[in-house]
C-alpha cells in the first residue's frame, strides 16, 4: 500500500451541533468501526476522524470544532476537496447477536461508536455530553438514552452514573465505549470490577498513522496499528491509560 | 535445521557493547518512549536508538510527516522531542530495556550538543549518536551546515571531551564525498560512523491538488530508493576509515541485512522496514540472516563483514 | 471522451523548438543509432536525444552495465561511444525523424566539449545537451570535478561562444546546492536546464557470490527510486532560474509527468520508463496526460507548469 | 521482474569440441528455444548464451572459445558458479507438425537451434562447419545432414549450398536457421525467392539483454528483446542485416 492522500469532494455537509460539523465525500474501501482515516487540508496539517457515516459509497466524518484545523475543516464548503488516507488501525469486534451489549460514546466519541451502533444490533446505546445542544445523532438513533451533566436532557449525570445503575438491572456481556479518556477509565474499572468484557477506542496524537514514528504511544502499544481500540486484557497490560499521554513533541502529561 | 540454526552466531561486539545481534533500531522511528524501546528489544533487536533529542522541547513539523510511495518512504518529521530534561526522565531504567539503548542527540550548535549528550550521561545509554545530516530541519544537520568535515570535527572533538560513551556519527549520502566525513569524524574520536540518514530530499506532489503533500514540503528519503546508495556508502567508508561502520537504509530483509554487512557494515540500522514488514522486522531479519549463513556454510555473521571487498 | 481529448494540447515550445509533446527520450537510452531514434519518435516521443558522445570512442564499462532492483535501475554503462566522427556520421537525415533531435556531449576537458560540439553542429541537431553530472565515469561529470559551478560555467561559456544552438545542460541531485549549479548554467547561457542525471552512485552486491553485480562496481540510480529527489530538485531550480527546467528521473506514468511539469518542468525524459513500460511509454504517457487534463478541466498542458508553487 | 543475476552452481561439464564446452547448471525458469540467457563471472564480464539443452531441470549452453570472457568460462570447474539471469529475448515460433520444415545450424549457431530441433518434429536438419572436428551434437542429433568447407565429412560446402539443393527436392515451408550473419543473409535471400517462411537468429554486441541501452540495435530493432529472432517481414525492413552492425563502443562495422 502507498500512503498517500486521495482527494475526495465534499458532497453534502451537516450540522450537527453548533460546533459539529458532518461532512461526507465519496468512499469505497473497506472499513470496521473504530478505524480512522487521515484527513489533509493541502498546506495546512492532516489529522485523524473516524467515520460517523457509511452510506453506499458515502461516507461522513463529524468533527468538533476545536483549534486550527477543525477551524479550517468546518469552513470548508460542499464541493471543495479533502484528502484522505486509510483507514487505518484495529476497529471494535462485532459481537454475536445473542450477546448482550451496551454501547457508550461521550461528546465527540459519538462520532466512533455510530458506525458500530448501525452494525450491532440489539445493544444498549448511552450517549452523554455536557448540555443538551451537544447532544449528536439524536435522530439517527432513536432509541438512545441520553445523559447531560446539566440535566437539560435525559439523565442528568454522567454516562458512567447511568452505566453503573444499567449494570445493576442488565447482564450487559460486552461494552464498548468512545469518549473522554477520564470516562473511558471509569468504564474499564466497572467492567473489570462486574468481569465484563470491553472495548474501548483511546486517543493519542497521531501523525504517521500506520505505525512508524511513535508518537501516538501508550504503553508501547501504538493506537494508530495496535489501537484505537483495545479491549480489557490490553488495557491492563497499558499503565499509562487513563493516566498520561504523550503530546505532538512527545512531552509527556497526566491527563 | 532448527538444531543447525541454533549453533549459528549473530552476536556482535560493537565498540565493546554486546548485542545479540546486528539489527538497531534506527533513530526517529518508534524511539519516543521507554516502553516502545522495551517493545522493539522484546522484538528481536539487537539494540535500539531513541528518537533524536535537543536542548528544548520542539513540536516539529506539520502533517504528513510520513509518507510511503512506490519506492520508499519520505519524512519530514522535523525532530519533534521533548528535549532533554523530559527525555531524561522518559529515558530511565534503561538496563531493563533487554537490549543496548543508544542516545540520538541534536542541536543548532556545538554547545548544544554538549548539553545534551550531559544531560543524558547518567542515563544508562550504552552509546551515543550524533546526525548530522538530516535533510529538512532548518537550524539542523544539513541545513545549518553541519555536514561538512569541519563542522563535523568540531562538533564530534567537543562531545568527546566531554563523554566517556562510545559516540556513533550519523551521515548523509547527499555529499559527493562520504569518506572525508567520515575521516573528519573518526579523526575528531568518534567510536563508529553510522550510515546514512535519509537522503535527498525528495518532494511528492499530489497532482489533484496541486500541493506537494508533505507539510514541510520536502522530506528525505528511506527505504528500498535509499538501499543501494547506502551500501555504496558503507562499501567507501569501510575502505577508508578503521572504526566500524553501521549500515542503515532500506533494509528489511535478512538478505538486505548481508549485503550491508558484506560491503562492510558491523552492525545494520532498521527504520523504514518497521512500515513494510512490521514491528517484528527485528526477529524476522534475524531468523533471514540466520537461515542464510547456515545455507551458505557460515556459522558467525562476523566472517562475512566487508567480504565484498575481498 | 476521445472527441474532448482532441482539444487538448500537449505541445510545448522549448527555446524556441516545438515539440508535440512534452516527452524526450533521455540520454543514453536507445539512442546509439538513427534508426533506433526513429522508432522511439514513431512511439511519440516529443523529441529525442542521443547517447553522449566523446571526442574518441569509448568501450564502457564491463557488463553488467544495467541492472534492475526493486525500485529502479542501475547503470554504468561508462560512455561506450563511438568518438564524435562516427556519430556524425550516423546522425544524418535528422529532419526525416519526425521528432527534433538532442546532441549529447561529453568531454575530459573543456576543449573537447568544444571540439564534440563543433564536431556535430552541421548534423541538423535541434539542440546540444551537456551532461557535468555522470557518477559513475573516470574522467567525465562528477569524477571529474565537472559538477562544480565553476567548471559548468566555464565549460558552457566556451561552448557558447561556438554555437547558436540552444544548450540544455544537465545536472546532478547529488550536489549540497543544485540551485548554484543551475545558476552558473545560466549565467554561462545555458538555454535550459535538464534535471537529473543518475544519483549515488549506488552499488549492489550479489550476497552469494559476494561481489558488486556492476562491472564498475557502482553506477547511478534511476527510476522510482530518483523520482521524489528528480521533482524536488526540478522545484528547487524553477524558483531559481529563468530558463526552462527539462525534468528527468522515474518518469513512467502521465501522473508521473504531470507531478513533474507542476513543479516546475517544461519538458520531462524518460529513461528507465523504456524499461518498466516499454518502447512505447511517450504515447503511453502522452494519452495518461491527456486524460488527466481532460478530466481535470485543463485543455492546455502549458497550463500547469510549475502550478505546485502557486 | 528483477533484472540480476542468479548464482547457480555448474553441476556437468561435457567437452563437445576442442574449443567448444557445455556447461549444465539448475534451471527451472520457462525458456523458448531461440531466447538467450545472460552470464555473468562475478568481476570479469557477463555476455549472452542460448541454452542448447534442457531437461527437466537441467540446462545447459554450449561455448565457443573466442575471447577472454569465453576462456574463462572454459576454466570454470564442476562445482564452480556462474550468475546467470533471463532467459530474454523473442525465440523460434513452432510449427505445426504438418508443415515442412527445415533447420540450418552453422558452427556454435547449432547451440541456439539445438532445443528447438528438440521440439520441432519431422524437420529435416542441417549442420554446417569448417571441418569434421568442429561438428556439434552429433550423438544427440543422429539424423542430422552434414555439411564441411573442407569435405572432412558429410557435403562438401555450405549449408547454403545443400539448402539450395534440398529446396529443389522438398517442398519446405519454412526454414529456421541460427549460424554466421553471413550464411543466415544468404538463406534469407533463397527464402524470399523461394516463398518460403524464415526464422533467422541474429547476433548483435548485447549488454543490457532487455531493451534499454540500445546496444544491440539492428535497424532500429533490438536483438535482445524484438529478436534475436527476425522473420522473412521482419528482415526485410532491416537493411543492415547481413551489412553492418554495431560494436561495443557503438561504432559502425561492416560485417
Ligand atoms: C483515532 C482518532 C479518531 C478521531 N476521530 C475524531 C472524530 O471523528 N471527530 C472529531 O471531531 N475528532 C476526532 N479525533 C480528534 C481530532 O483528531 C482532533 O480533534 C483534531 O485533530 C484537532 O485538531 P485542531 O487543529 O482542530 O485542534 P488542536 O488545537 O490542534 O488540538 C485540539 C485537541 O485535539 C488533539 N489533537 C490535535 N491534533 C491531533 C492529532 N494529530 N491526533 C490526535 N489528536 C490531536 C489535541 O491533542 C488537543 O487535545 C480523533 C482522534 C483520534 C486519535
Ligand atoms: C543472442 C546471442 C546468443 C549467443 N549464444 C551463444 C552460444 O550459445 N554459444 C556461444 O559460444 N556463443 C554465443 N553467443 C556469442 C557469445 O556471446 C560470444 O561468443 C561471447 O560473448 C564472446 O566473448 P569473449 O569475451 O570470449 O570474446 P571477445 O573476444 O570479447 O569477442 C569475440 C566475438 O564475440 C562477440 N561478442 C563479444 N561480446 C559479446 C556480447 N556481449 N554480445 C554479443 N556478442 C559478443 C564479439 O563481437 C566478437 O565477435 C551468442 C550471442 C548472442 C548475441
Ligand atoms: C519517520 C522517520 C523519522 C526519522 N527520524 C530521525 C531522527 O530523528 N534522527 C535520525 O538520526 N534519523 C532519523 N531518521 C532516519 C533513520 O534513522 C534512518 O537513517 C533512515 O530512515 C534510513 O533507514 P531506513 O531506510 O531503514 O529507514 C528518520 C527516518 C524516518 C523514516
Ligand atoms: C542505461 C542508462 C544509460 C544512461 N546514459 C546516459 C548518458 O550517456 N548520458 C546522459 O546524460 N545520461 C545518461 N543516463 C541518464 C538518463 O539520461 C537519465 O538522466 C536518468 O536515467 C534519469 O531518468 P530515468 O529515471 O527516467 O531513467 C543513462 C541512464 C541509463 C539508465
Ligand atoms: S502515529 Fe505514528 S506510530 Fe502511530
Ligand atoms: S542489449 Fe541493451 S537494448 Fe539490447
Amino acid at each position: 500500500m502507498i500512503e498517500q492522500p486521495q482527494m475526495v469532494k465534499i458532497c453534502n455537509i451537516k450540522d450537527e451541533t453548533p460546533n459539529v460539523k458532518t461532512f461526507f465525500f465519496e468512499f469505497t474501501g473497506h472499513y470496521d468501526p473504530g478505524q480512522f482515516i487521515m484527513v489533509w487540508i493541502p498546506l495546512n496539517d492532516e489529522k485523524p476522524f473516524t467515520l460517523s457515516y457509511i452510506n453506499g459509497n458515502i461516507a461522513g466524518i463529524t468533527v468538533l470544532r476545536r483549534g486550527d484545523f477543525t477551524k479550517t475543516l468546518h469552513a470548508k464548503k460542499i464541493g471543495d476537496q479533502i484528502g484522505i488516507r486509510g483507514p487505518y488501525g484495529k476497529g471494535y469486534g462485532l459481537s454475536e447477536k445473542s450477546v448482550t451489549t451496551c454501547i457508550v460514546g461521550g461528546g465527540i466519541g459519538m462520532a466512533s461508536i455510530a458506525c458500530l451502533a448501525d452494525r450491532q444490533e440489539n445493544a444498549t446505546f448511552i450517549q452523554g455530553a455536557r448540555t443538551v445542544t451537544e447532544l449528536l445523532f439524536r435522530h439517527r438513533f432513536k432509541e438512545m438514552k441520553l445523559c447531560t451533566d446539566d440535566g437539560s436532557l435525559g439523565y442528568k449525570g454522567t454516562t458512567v452514573d447511568l452505566l453503573r445503575e444499567l449494570i445493576g438491572k442488565h447482564n450487559y456481556q460486552k461494552i464498548y465505549a468512545c469518549g473522554p479518556e477520564k470516562m473511558l477509565h471509569k468504564i474499564f474499572e466497572l467492567c473489570s470490577e462486574h468481569h465484563i468484557d470491553c472495548e474501548v477506542s483511546v486517543e493519542r496524537y497521531i501523525k504517521c498513522g500506520f505505525g512508524i514514528c511513535g508518537q501516538c504511544d501508550c504503553s508501547g502499544q501504538r493506537i494508530c496499528i495496535d489501537g484505537p481500540v483495545f479491549n480489557k486484557e490490553d488495557l491492563r497490560n497499558m499503565p499509562d491509560f487513563g493516566k498520561t499521554a504523550i503530546t505532538k513533541s512527545g512531552s509527556r502529561v497526566s491527563l | 535445521m532448527n538444531g543447525k540454526m541454533a549453533g549459528i552466531s549473530l552476536s556482535v561486539n560493537l565498540c565493546n557493547i554486546r548485542l545479540s545481534n546486528p539489527t538497531v533500531l534506527a533513530s526517529g522511528i518508534l524511539g519516543t518512549t521507554r516502553a516502545l524501546l522495551k517493545r522493539v528489544a522484546d522484538n528481536g533487536a539487537g539494540a535500539v536508538t531513541i528518537k533524536s533529542v535537543s536542548k528544548e522541547q520542539r513540536e516539529g513539523h506539520k502533517n504528513p510527516t510520513v509518507i510511503t510511495y512506490e519506492a520508499g518512504m519520505l519524512n519530514a518529521v522535523g525532530y519533534s522531542n521533548p528535549g532533554v530534561d523530559a527525555a531524561r526522565s522518559e529515558f530511565y531504567n534503561l538496563e531493563d530495556i533487554g537490549a543496548p539503548v543508544i542516545a540520538s542527540i541534536i542541536g543548532t550548535c556545538t554547545d548544544d550538543f554538549v548539553e545534551v549528550a550531559e544531560g543524558l550521561s547518567e542515563s544508562g545509554f550504552s552509546a551515543i549518536e550524533i546526525p548530522l545530516s538530516c535533510p529538512h530541519t532548518p537550524g539542523f544537520g544539513l541545513l545549518s551546515g553541519q555536514g561538512t568535515p569541519e563542522a563535523t570535527y568540531e562538533i564530534i572533538s567537543a562531545v568527546r571531551r566531554k563523554t566517556n560513551l562510545p559516540i556513533f556519527v550519523k551521515i548523509s549520502p547527499n555529499v559527493p564525498e562520504i569518506t572525508t566525513i567520515a575521516k573528519a569524524a573518526e579523526d575528531a574520536g568518534a567510536s563508529a560512523i553510522t550510515a546514512v540518514n535519509s537522503m535527498g530530499p525528495g518532494m511528492i506532489i499530489n497532482i489533484e491538488s496541486k500541493k506537494p503533500v508533505l507539510g514541510f514540503k520536502v522530506g528525505g528519503v528511506t527505504g528500498d530508493a535509499l538501499r543501494p546508495i547506502a551500501v555504496r556508502c558503507v562499501y567507501d567508508i569501510y575502505k577508508a576509515i578503521k572504526i566500524p561502520v553501521i549500515g542503515v537504509g532500506g533494509i528489511s530483509t535478512g538478505r538486505h541485512a548481508i549485503e550491508m554487512i558484506m560491503a562492510g557494515a558491523a552492525a545494520i540500522g532498521i527504520g523504514t522496514g518497521v512500515y513494510t514488514r512490521g514491528i517484528d522486522v527485528f526477529s524476522k531479519v534475524c531468523a533471514e540472516m540466520k537461515q542464510w549463513l547456515m545455507e551458505n556454510g557460515y556459522n558467525n555473521i562476523n566472517d562475512i563483514v566487508g567480504i565484498a571487498h575481498d
